[in-house]
């Protein structure tokens, strides 16, 4: 009986390490609800063959343009200067909360370099405050 | 009901009457509006949740331990009270997505983790409605209470391993929670609230279940109720008025807390009744 | 009194216990003769219900054919042909087999069973569905952690369900919202593959769910049972 | 039959009885069954329990295989006190016939007995041995749910005889055994007796059991109720 006790003490060792692996390893970052910008761009390849996936990020401000059927905008990774963007096209009425500089995660497929989005979610973030303090960095 | 049994409901009921209007006077969010007034009910519903389960997680270890009756009680009640919660923070969650995300339901971690939650809890109500020898009941849902829980931390976590659409947690956050101190006081009173609603309850399933186990007639088999939860129809047109969102998510919310509460009571009249008869 | 006869090794038991139910699946044909036909039209229904639309279908295919092999699984796993009645369950414990012995013994059989269920739907997943076959040698080692991870699951739920009316329904409801991470990573592993990243975080996923659930399943065992 | 006798008798238990139960109660799905029963099975002898239907003689058989805990009162069954883990070491010592064939349908009723045997170390050679005995060589290789109730009685019975068990206990032995088969009881209880053993056997037909056990006791209402001995 020892010999199956000793067995139990090992398998927790080892599950115990492989759960570490999991948390600290790199499977987080395929286990993902959307893409950020700049992952969506980096593996266009992958999503040639006009395979739906989502991506998320900012609504960059003042790129907004309202088309016939939809809006127009560029979606960026972050707020500082220099970040990946991609150009959007989303069909149908935005969701209620979209301004720009808010978060939104857009699903539709690649059409030559511009997303072509039919679903937008907004994502709201963490942080809440009441609307006199606006500070920089809304979003 | 004694002077202690009343104290406790009393208390609940100034409280939730305390954070419903601190919630209703905290101000409103700079990108949601008066939207935000959802999370005050749909954080605590949520937070119950857990609790409730780590409650039948140490009342199941409790029983393998010490074998006692009331322990076995304790997690049972706990799990239900914890599956109503759950559905109410899904029902809530759902109500507050409408209007922010533009969806009732997405395929988020954090969703899915949620509603598989509510699943496994669900077949521990099952599985204990299902068995009738209350020794093998308490030994079977024990052992299921205790690999059930795995399922809470992932659900916890699933915000912070996973990239997301439902944002990680203000409040329990290393470093100063990030939300205005006004809406933080609504948010933890609308907590403590909630928590003594949920002390309330618990006691009242505990007390219902062992009015049950006293009545011990073979009729008596201790029926869960599975928890309101209110499907969103589909196809129904969304109002535009923030305020109609947070009316809409009030209503559930205490509708289904005070149904829930009646139920229970009712239920522990009529076996007190039965038990009177078979006297 | 009798010379207590050398008991046989708890893990000679357990084999002795698959072997047991393996024989009597191979009576019967409860699992590779009618559960795994069902998924099989299963697989071909689906279809006219979603439209046959060809690249859709190439899409779903390897989705479809893991959530079949899921649900369906889960029946095999709680196969008439391998309950104990209480007689049974009383002789197994009179032969001093303890609930842990039990269990593993049952979970082998299961295993062994689901890995004959999905070997027999594939090919029908790949002819109906025609999906894109790139990197289909790490399949294997994936069909083979579903079918320990399940039958491991459907054996612990079967023991938890024990000897009530209500099992067959009951167990799907128990093992179905825990396999979660084996159909996860099942359904990745061929995904990540087709895209030449490495699927070794998904079969590192199951493997850990794996473990979790079987050491899970040896420290619960032994409570389930009154009499020790 | 050459089967292992173990021909010197056995040393004399430690304790008195092979079995001994002290104001033992038992519940089953919250009904009480069984309601401060005193008891002792004492080595070499083959006990009656004879009583009505439901009046707790099978619970009784289950409490001395181990396989039930007793609410209240203590027991003792070969050397091991009931509720503890040194029953789990005892229980592979206890054989019950019960009244619902305890076989797999899909197997053969010799699969069937091979299976226990190597579950529990008996040898091949002793089964087959036991499967003569009962008449049952033949038909060994007949699935089991396509047997009679007689034969797959016999099936059992050849099974007691090959675990060659301290404590025999047979639930209802001669339900479904013709005239013929039933002097295997007779047999396989004075293997067991023969090897210092006791058995235990439970009926509600009083003259069968009067012949078969030496010393009969009555269940009524979950309590052991009178002891007479029988007349030899």
């Amino acid at each position: 009986m020892r010999r199956y006790r000793l067995l139990l003490v090992a398998g927790f060792g080892v599950s115990a390490v492989l759960v570490g692996l999991l948390f600290f390893g790199n499977l987080n970052r395929n286990l993902v609800y959307y893409l950020t910008p700049d992952e969506a761009v980096a593996q266009r390849a992958d999503f040639d063959d006009g395979r739906r996936l989502q991506i998320g990020g900012l609504v960059e401000p003042g790129s907004v343009v309202r088309t016939p059927d939809g809006l127009r905008f560029t979606l960026a990774a972050g707020t500082e200067p220099g970040s990946a963007t991609v150009a959007a096209q989303h069909t149908g009425a935005p969701a209620q909360l979209f301004r720009s500089g808010i978060g939104v995660v857009l699903e539709g497929s690649w059409r030559g370099d511009v997303f072509i989005s039919d679903t937008m979610l907004v994502k709201h973030d963490e942080n809440y405050g009441a609307p006199d303090q606006q500070a920089g960095g809304a979003g | 009901m004694t002077l202690s049994g009343a104290r406790l409901p009393a208390v609940a009921g100034v409280a939730v009457a305390a954070g419903l209007a601190g919630a209703l006077l905290a101000p409103p969010d700079r990108l949601q509006g008066e939207l935000v007034r959802l999370m005050y009910v749909h954080v605590p519903a949520a937070w119950l949740a857990f609790l409730a389960f780590a409650i039948t997680l140490v009342a199941s270890i409790g029983w393998l331990w010490r074998r006692r009756p009331g322990a076995d009680r304790v997690a049972a009640a706990s799990a239900e009270v914890g599956v109503f919660f759950t559905g109410l923070a899904i029902a809530l969650g759902s109500i507050w997505g409408k209007p922010t995300w533009g969806v009732w339901w997405t395929w988020d971690p954090r969703l899915v983790t949620t509603a598989l939650m509510f699943f496994v809890y669900l077949g521990y109500l099952a599985l204990r409605r299902a068995t009738v020898d209350p020794v093998s009941r308490a030994r079977r849902s024990a052992v299921f209470g205790v690999v059930a829980f795995v399922q809470v931390p992932i659900v916890h976590l699933s915000v912070l391993w996973w990239r997301t659409l439902h944002q990680p947690p203000t409040v329990l956050q290393p470093g100063d929670p990030s939300i205005d101190h006004s809406m933080l006081a609504a948010l933890l009173g609308n907590l403590v609230a909630f928590t003594l609603v949920f002390a309330v309850l618990l006691r009242e399933r505990v007390r219902l279940a062992a009015a049950e186990d006293a009545l011990e007639t073979a009729e008596e088999s201790a029926a869960a109720i599975s928890p309101a939860m209110r499907c969103p129809r589909r196809g129904w047109r969304a109002p535009v008025s923030e305020w109609a969102w947070v009316v809409l998510g009030y209503s559930v919310a205490y509708g289904a807390l005070g149904g829930y509460l009646a139920l229970l009571v009712r239920r522990r009249v009529r076996v007190r009744w039965r038990a009177g008869q078979s006297r | 009194m009798t010379a207590p006869a050398a008991a046989p090794t708890p893990l000679r038991q357990c084999l002795e216990l698959a072997r047991k139910d393996l024989r009597a699946e191979a009576r019967a044909g409860e699992a590779l003769l009618v559960t795994a036909p069902f998924g099989a039209v299963a697989l071909l229904l689906v279809p006219l219900a979603v439209g046959t639309d060809t690249p859709l279908l190439r899409e779903l295919g390897p989705g479809l054919f893991w959530v079949v092999v899921l649900l369906f699984g889960v029946l095999v796993t709680l196969r008439a042909s391998a309950v104990d009645g209480p007689a049974q369950l009383e002789l197994l414990r009179l032969c001093g087999i303890t609930a842990t012995t039990r269990l593993f013994g049952r979970a082998l059989a299961n295993a062994a069973l689901l890995l004959g269920v999905q070997v027999l739907l594939a090919p029908v997943a790949v002819v109906l569905y025609d999906p894109d076959l790139s990197g289909w040698p790490w399949l294997l080692p994936a069909m083979l952690l579903v079918a320990v991870g399940l039958g491991v699951l459907g054996a612990l739920a079967d023991a938890v369900a024990q000897g009530l009316a209500e099992r067959t329904t009951l167990g799907p409801l128990l093992v179905a919202p825990l396999a979660v991470p084996l159909l996860l990573g099942a359904t990745q592993v061929l995904a990540a593959a087709r895209y030449d990243r490495g699927p070794w975080p998904w079969l590192l996923l199951m493997a850990t769910a794996v473990l979790v659930v079987t050491l899970a399943a040896a420290l619960c065992a032994a409570h389930l049972e009154e009499a020790r | 039959m050459l089967l292992p006798l173990h021909q010197p008798p056995a040393p004399a238990p430690r304790q008195a009885g092979v079995a001994r139960l002290d104001g033992v109660a038992v519940n089953v799905e919250r009904t009480p069954v069984l309601r401060g029963v005193d008891l002792t099975v004492l080595a070499g002898e083959v006990l009656g329990v004879i009583g009505a239907n439901g009046s707790g003689k099978s619970t009784l058989l289950r409490v001395l295989a181990t396989l039930l805990v007793p609410a209240s009162g203590t027991g003792h069954v070969l050397g091991a006190t009931l509720g503890t883990t040194a029953c789990s070491a005892v229980r592979s010592r206890v054989a019950l016939v019960g009244h619902t064939p305890a076989l797999y349908p899909h197997l053969t009723l010799a699969e069937n007995l091979h299976v226990v045997a190597r579950l529990t170390g008996v040898a091949a050679a002793t089964v087959d041995g036991a499967l003569e005995t009962v008449g049952l060589a033949g038909a060994a290789g007949r699935r089991a749910d396509r047997c009679s109730q007689g034969m797959q009685r016999r099936a059992e019975l050849a099974r007691a005889l090959a675990a060659a068990p301290s404590l025999l206990l047979l639930d209802e032995p001669h339900a479904g055994l013709d005239a013929d088969s039933r002097g295997l009881i007779d047999l396989v209880t004075d293997r067991v007796r023969r090897a210092g053993g006791a058995c235990v056997a439970v009926s509600h037909d009083r003259d069968r059991l009067h012949t078969l056990a030496d010393r009969v006791v009555e269940v009524v209402d979950g309590q052991v109720r009178a002891t007479r001995e029988v007349p030899a």
